[in-house]
């Protein structure tokens, strides 16, 4: 069972809603180690994008994921914009043309986001970003498929490493990001980044396995 | 919360419209794009010189834009860097076929979308410069880390890079300035409150009635320590010394001393601090040459203060002095 | 209490101190008498004007002492009226012959204070002026009462006259000027939180998360009414129609509308209320000629605003515009 | 027993101190219907005060008092200054070359006091001012010199009549002084002049009570 547009169109307008309902817990994340305004920044991105998609609704999957980077890129700002922008594009790019997705598309597709977010943001994992709920979930998925895992089960593990992932965030002390500027002040608290990463996952996770 | 706003949603475009209605002798600002261009953009064979960043910092940028300043600024949402539309919007506006130069505080936000800005520019055929601004000596400098903060220096540098670019400067040579000012400059920043981001709609931070935060940013952030409440004495020793090191501030250099408020701090509070400020500087036998004191790079209404030194040569001296005229710094028209 | 101080008694003198280190190229300060006097003064043959009040209110009165304003001001403690001996060494200290003009805002204890200046100045055969500001519509005029307030109008009326004085003109039409800036112009404020005096230690009084008070002066009292919190565009209409309807301002009319912040709410909430302000008066038909918005007489660190307006004429258009050169306003040089 | 100039300096010394004392108290009261500052500008006054009181020490009671009408109006500040500053100015004209003061002293002196507040500031009895509590005050100095009074009893009315002029200044909306701002908001209100006024008498009587 692959991801079709449908899906995907059902995913991006529950990942809105369920953005909206964590706003003040991701901007609250934030307010402890940055500026408070990461929930809000990411509810603006994807209010955007629900406002986008009935104009693609008709259109590739690729070609809905770049609709989602450049909105992001347009309307976010601060460093998740761009980061995320950047990965819905690249992810749009692996997928370019696709009116489905299999396990193989969706690696490829997690591949595209998690590199395009390294290139911008230039943060390796043990960094306390998005990526260390990201690099993970990616691993996972190639793994998955290793293990011949069906999509709903390499999107069930995807989701279960970048939250293993996003937790271990909350020891490490930031070195990318606004949280850096803390030093080891940084160190107990949970990256908002890395937080709402695992909520994409999972909602994508929790979309396909309904 | 307490603000004199209508919906936090709309603060920042419907300040633009109270910009736009008072100020249109200076700027024309563009609803659409969220961008304020100084009115007679773009001035033919001048650099344009743009900044911008999130809100809540004004008059930092909006209030700098004008003759002698900024050609445009960039607004984001409260403490949220701007997209890069705004800054592809800013950069074609004020392009007078000379080429334009980004100034961007350093905050990753920031950097990335300015660099998506240029990107977009450069494919257009605009040229461009940046200089990043990192002057926040709170923060360790590290090439493995997000490195130093851009705060007060940003100010100094805009007046400065404005002048000359007004003068007729070249690119090359502006961003040159730039980033001249740049290294010569160190600030060094503290909080007695905290702030509201209104979309947040309570403190970011709660502090104890005795307690401070020092090393913090703008962004109504935590600072690098928590302390127990001090003197203005004792503060402006904790700013004053790091950046007076760091910069290697020796007998007998000048500098330009900038006291600036938080937003909260009421002016005869900052004029107690320059009054140490200026002590701590007459000990060690440094000039002050010139001077700042107000509410210029703020966060919200955070009471507290910031300390920026920047060393001064005679270029610098020119291009400070010259004629500028904005809606927050005016001299010499 | 939070402040950038040293201790609360000191507060005045350190920040004349450092007044006095930032600003020697404008202003001196002689710190026995407690003034700050224009650097070149007494010109001979000018009108000087001075004026003084409490501290607490930066950068009134101090921040406007330079060419083209005032000549010397008088602070007192915080909130306090200054003292005969102030104002008595700053009338000998600016008088160049031709008179001095006291700028007085209708407080009893600024009045009966700058009324023993005057008498003991006139005794040593300076000629000397009042003009007493009441420009505060909260109040109620009354001759049986202490009557209006002084506030935002000082503000204006010390640039306008001052702009006049420097042109030349004889202390009588100075004063005459100055009394038609304040009969031509109107404020009214409020507060959403209270301030602290330094030697009090703690807020002048309480305020509920949700309340706000209307009709404020610029010494932390209570308004003349608690009110529920409202929008930015409710506040405006509350300050703007009483004065608005004192004035009699009608439709084809000009004024200067001035946005003052009372020392803790930023700018870009200025620019809010700015922008309901200019969206009331274009519906009216008002137009806004000139216009100044920022923290010009404050309260502390008092959050709230207040809006004044003044009905302008040809003279007072030319004086507003002319050259000023002080630490808070300037422009023209 | 009459006023000598030893009970003079006592009783200005012991009012520093009381005023010192209550300087909350006065700027409490002054903070609900004025500006906070009344129970700092007194004490700043009568510091200044007491400070001079060395080199008036051997003058006559006259020069005495006008060394401390002058030392207000110059440290004081603010309504009270100029207007207590008066007062006392007025007492040392009234008392001038005196090295004691009687019964009928001490009423021209009150008398003289009140007639320089009401000159300066032009407040009527009821006007929620220093004049609620003076006014009553000298009444009862010249009711007890008509009772035949000695000085003590004739300083225990006047301060009690000082007393309950001060308290009914409660329920009064003040016309005068920065109250006044407030209008009917001022009504429910102890005045801080009236307070401080009493407070001068006061330390007047137990001065010489002891
Ligand atoms: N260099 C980076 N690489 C990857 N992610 C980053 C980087 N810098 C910051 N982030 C992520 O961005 C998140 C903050 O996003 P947001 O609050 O929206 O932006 P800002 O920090 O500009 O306010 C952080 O929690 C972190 O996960
Ligand atoms: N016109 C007046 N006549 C008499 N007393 C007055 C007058 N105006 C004010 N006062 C007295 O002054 C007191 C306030 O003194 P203070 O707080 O020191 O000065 P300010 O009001 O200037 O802050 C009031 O409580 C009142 O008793
Ligand atoms: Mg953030
Ligand atoms: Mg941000
Ligand atoms: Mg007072
Ligand atoms: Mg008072």
């Amino acid at each position: 069972m692959p991801i079709t547009i449908d899906d995907t169109l059902r995913w991006l307008q529950r990942l809105a809603d369920a953005l909206h309902e964590n706003r003040d817990y991701l901007t609250q994340l934030d307010a402890a180690i940055g500026d408070a305004d990461h929930g809000i920044n990411m509810d603006r991105g994807f209010k955007a994008v629900t406002e986008k998609l009935p104009a693609v609704a008709s259109m590739d999957i690729g070609s809905i994921l770049k609709t989602v980077g450049t909105t992001l890129v347009s309307t976010v700002g601060g460093a998740s914009g761009p980061l995320y922008g950047t990965a819905f594009l690249r992810a749009g790019m692996a997928t370019a043309g696709k009116h489905e997705l299999d396990e193989a598309d969706v690696v490829a597709m997690l591949d595209a986001a998690l590199e395009g977010i390294k290139a911008r943001g230039k943060a390796q994992p043990g960094e306390k970003t998005m990526v260390d709920a990201l690099a993970p979930a990616v691993e996972a998925a190639h793994e998955a498929v290793q293990a011949k895992c069906d999509l709903i089960q390499l999107l069930q593990r995807c989701c279960a490493a970048a939250e293993e992932g996003m937790k271990k965030t909350i020891p490490l002390q930031a070195t990318k990001g606004r949280a850096s500027y803390l030093g080891e002040r940084s160190v107990g608290h949970q990256d908002p980044g890395a937080t709402s990463c695992w909520l994409i996952l999972k909602t994508l996770s929790d979309t396909m396995g309904q | 919360m307490k603000k004199l706003i209508n919906k936090p949603e709309d603060v920042v475009k419907e300040a633009l419209e109270g910009i736009a209605a008072l100020h249109s002798d200076l700027v024309r600002v563009d609803l659409e794009n969220q961008i304020i261009v100084r009115a007679d953009a773009p001035l033919q064979g001048k650099v344009g010189v743009i900044s911008g960043g999130g809100s809540g910092h004004e008059p930092m940028h909006g209030g700098f834009v004008g003759h002698g300043m900024l050609d445009a600024a960039c607004p984001g949402a409260i403490f949220t860097s701007p997209v890069p539309d705004q800054m592809l919007a800013a950069t074609k506006a004020v392009n007078g076929g000379a080429g334009v130069l980004h100034i961007v505080k350093n905050y990753t936000g920031d950097v990335l979308n300015f660099e998506m800005a240029a990107e977009l520019a450069q494919a257009e055929g605009i040229e461009v410069a940046s200089v990043v601004t990192n002057d926040d000596v709170a923060v360790q400098d590290s090439t493995y880390t997000a490195g130093r903060r851009g705060v007060g220096v940003t100010v100094l540098l805009e007046k400065i890079v404005g002048g000359m670019a007004e003068a007729g400067a070249p690119l090359a040579a502006v961003a040159e300035m730039a980033q001249r000012v740049n290294n010569q400059g160190r600030s060094m920043g503290m909080a007695l409150t905290s702030c509201t981001v209104p979309a947040k709609g309570s403190p970011t931070f709660e502090l104890g009635a005795d307690e401070m935060e020092i090393g913090i940013g703008i962004h109504g952030e935590p600072g690098r320590r928590r302390v127990k409440l001090a003197s203005a004495a004792e503060i402006t020793e904790m700013l004053a010394t790091p950046i007076i090191s760091d910069l290697g501030l020796k007998a007998g250099e000048r500098v330009l001393a900038f006291v600036n408020g938080m937003g909260g701090t009421p002016l005869i509070e900052l004029y107690v601090v320059a009054n140490e400020l200026a002590k701590i500087l007459k000990g060690k036998n440094i000039s002050i040459a010139r001077s700042l004191v107000g509410n210029y790079i703020t966060s919200l209404e955070m009471a507290g203060c910031s300390i920026t030194l920047l060393r001064l040569d005679d270029d610098m001296i020119r291009y400070w002095d010259a004629p500028v005229h904005t809606a927050a710094l005016r001299w010499g028209m």
